[in-house]
């Protein structure tokens, strides 16, 4: 077995720069690596690029480093739940790429498999087509794609053992799978980390090899985006 | 009298068939679950890595692991499953998903859809809907037929950047239920109580009216 | 929940006729649709391409359709096992494409998630690269693999319920995962069929929008290729 | 005197570093896993879907469904995991993979390849050698240096079909271990006994003899 397991999020962000591409995994407020981004906001780098579904809300999430004005680009499918967000973007303090979802996705585990480039019928016709090769299957236009380049990967998961294996829960899987491996190094916060052997090696969904520093969060807020309720 | 946003969904969800995987936009797409009739065998996919998609949570119940694409808490019903956003998308692009419902800001008489931009004001992004729109063989748009300037959202060209092109299959709106044809909008059902004149003057791209045009019945 | 079981084997190959292309999961023996296969058997049908990885033994696995010279054309990785397998091809009497395994598996995918092609170092500069156009990435050549196009994908796993959900069991999960929903009907016999609702949503494999009919195998012989042992 | 199968797993097995993940060909490449240092942390990874690989397990405990790419039946170490092939060879792929060893019917001096095909005589397929030396970053052969007919294995240019280019990096044989450099095979060491003449003999390559050519400590 090979340790990943680091003791805490300083050792886990060791080597994290200013003027870095760093991914970061969650959907919305779900499933966000928090330890990280509070290390992130505390080492105060700047100039990052940002490769990450969303950009968080005002005070939490990535919001934090927007806040602290520690991101120079964002790469996104969705960044609507952020005042800051679009204050920064329309003074142009703050470069956006928007990227559709699934694309954001795939780019994401292209580079976590090694496959350079993909076509996707995904924004064919669009802005985002702009500058990108088109090619016809069975008549329909795709686009091509190429998979992201990003100096740190930092994903967060429910379970995680030493070896580095990642079982996420829920919905909290989202793009922190495909993102797992996917930087030229990867750092996983878990909420409970166990000794390797733990889980079952069949339900893993991550394995450890993806991922090259593991360690157990201080503190999961896990906040609710929209909470919404069924009335009994 | 036009529909109200419920009114919208009711009528959608008479288009949900037995079997069929559907995904719902944020909006009055949501809702439409709501209106499904019970015998039929459906299953709503959200984007963010569910399938089996369920009502919201009773209070006290909600995870936060657990929500839908509008970042809602949720729940999950007996035969779902979770996944990662590459294979949600997966299931989209690779066309196992059957429906594809979302809202719009303006459709053309081609089909093509415009619902994530509006330069220089409005930039939250497209989210999936670049996606579910490039790929979906079935989408229905929910939207009000004209905005809130009182201006048709059925258009002969887009005028905002559009999300994709020749996509559109259907629209229901809050006066009418609109098919897209290479000739352009065919009204197929007009919202209960309201006229094809109204609807006329609230579409600005071509309207085809058949000699009958019957009420929704909902 | 959209209730995708059915009673047989019989009823899960409904529609499956002579000169189709039909995808087949498993690696070695290890894996395999033994019911599904022992159908194909009885059906008699005849003319198919069999997009597997390996082409079973002389007397177990697709080696059973060789035997009764059912299949046309084979699109495999390593076909070394079978001696009947080498006479046909020899003899001309069955058309063989060898394609790379690592190719094999993600050209199932691709056509699982609606990729319609991806680029792969696998195979430059060999035999497997003549007529597929060749991009350059970071200064290293590349192919271009299409996504693969079946009738029927027919996989095999250890659990699943009756919403087509699948879990696989240790190395047997193999090609099943990528063939599931790569066909335009996908059938998937299982060693125990469990009400939906049985199966952790958490832990599910493939998700059951991937498969279209799911039946529980009658029998499951599981043959060893090399049984291999420490002694004690 | 010659390395037999064990000495050459032996000799490769000083190459495996703390920390590697290795994937294991069939044949010698297998041995490699009973001589690396037990003080090393190493995972093996087998391309038909696990990492973590243990020993063969013991009589009665084989598990159909827990094979190696070999068909071997195997055990799974504390750690392990288990994913599809298409993961799998994004493992691969995806450069995660730090070391390959593998056998070879021919390799030349400029690191082509040859272990899949002798047109018209035996046509096994390539499995995942040629997905795992087009991107593997680490690769070596383990392979006698001659054939059975006593012809060299180590060619100018390889004259069967290959399976990936400049690729191998070094090999290690019953006689030598070999570095492939951009001027050709580049003697390392010999096999204990084994005089350098002999190893020219055997190598129909450039081969690039130092002065002093070391005997293997094994």
């Amino acid at each position: 077995m090979i340790a990943k397991n680091v003791d805490n999020v300083k050792q886990a962000l060791e080597g994290v720069s200013s003027n870095m591409t760093l991914m970061l995994g969650g959907f919305g407020l779900c499933g966000i690596p928090e330890n990280a981004i509070a290390e992130l906001v505390r080492l105060g780098i700047s100039g990052i690029t940002c490769i990450s579904n969303n950009a968080g809300v005002d005070d939490f999430g990535l919001g934090l480093l927007l806040q602290k004005k520690q991101i120079k680009k964002m790469i996104s499918s969705y960044v609507g739940e952020n005042a800051e967000f679009e204050r920064q973007m329309l003074s142009g303090e703050l470069e956006v790429e928007l990227i559709p979802q699934g694309t954001l996705a795939e780019r994401c585990r292209a580079a976590q498999v090694g496959i350079p480039a993909f076509y996707t019928p995904a924004g064919y016709g669009t802005e985002v087509a702009e500058g990108k090769e088109v090619l016809d299957f069975k008549g329909k236009p795709h686009l091509l794609e190429h998979a992201f380049e990003a100096d740190f990967s930092i994903i967060k998961a429910w379970k995680g053992d030493t070896a580095g294996n990642l079982i996420f829960k829920a919905t909290a899987r989202n793009f922190n799978a495909p993102m797992a491996g996917a930087g030229k190094v990867c750092v996983a916060e878990v909420e409970e980390l166990l000794p390797a052997g733990q889980l079952d090696p069949n339900q893993i969904h991550i394995p450890g090899i993806f991922v090259q520093r593991i360690f157990q969060g201080k503190f999961f807020e896990k906040r609710i985006e929209q909470r919404t309720i069924t009335q009994k | 009298m036009a529909l109200d946003k419920n009114g919208i969904a009711k009528r959608i969800a008479q288009e949900v068939q037995n079997g069929y995987y559907v995904n719902l936009g944020i909006g009055i797409p949501t809702l439409v679950a709501n209106f499904v009739r019970d015998d039929l065998e459906v299953e709503f996919q959200s984007e963010n890595g569910i399938l089996g998609m369920g009502p919201f949570p009773f209070e006290g119940e909600e995870d936060a692991d657990l929500i839908n694409a509008g970042k809602q808490t949720i729940t999950a019903l007996p035969g779902a499953s979770y996944f990662d956003s590459s294979l949600s998308f997966g299931m989209i692009r690779g066309k196992h998903v059957d429906l594809t419902i979302l809202g719009a800001m303006e459709v053309a008489e081609d089909g093509d859809i415009a619902n994530w931009k509006i330069p220089g004001k409005m930039v939250k992004g497209m989210g999936g809907a670049m996606d579910l729109v490039a790929s979906a063989e079935n989408i229905i748009v929910a939207m009000q037929h004209t905005n809130r300037a009182g201006e048709s959202k059925l258009l002969k060209r887009c005028s905002l950047p559009i999300t994709g092109v020749n996509c559109v299959k259907k629209i229901v709106t809050d006066l009418a239920c609109i098919e897209i044809t290479k000739e352009g909008f065919l009204l197929l059902e007009r919202a209960p109580g309201v006229s094809v004149e109204t609807i006329k003057k609230a579409t600005a791209g071509t309207l085809i009216v058949p000699v009958d045009v019957p009420e929704m019945s909902l």
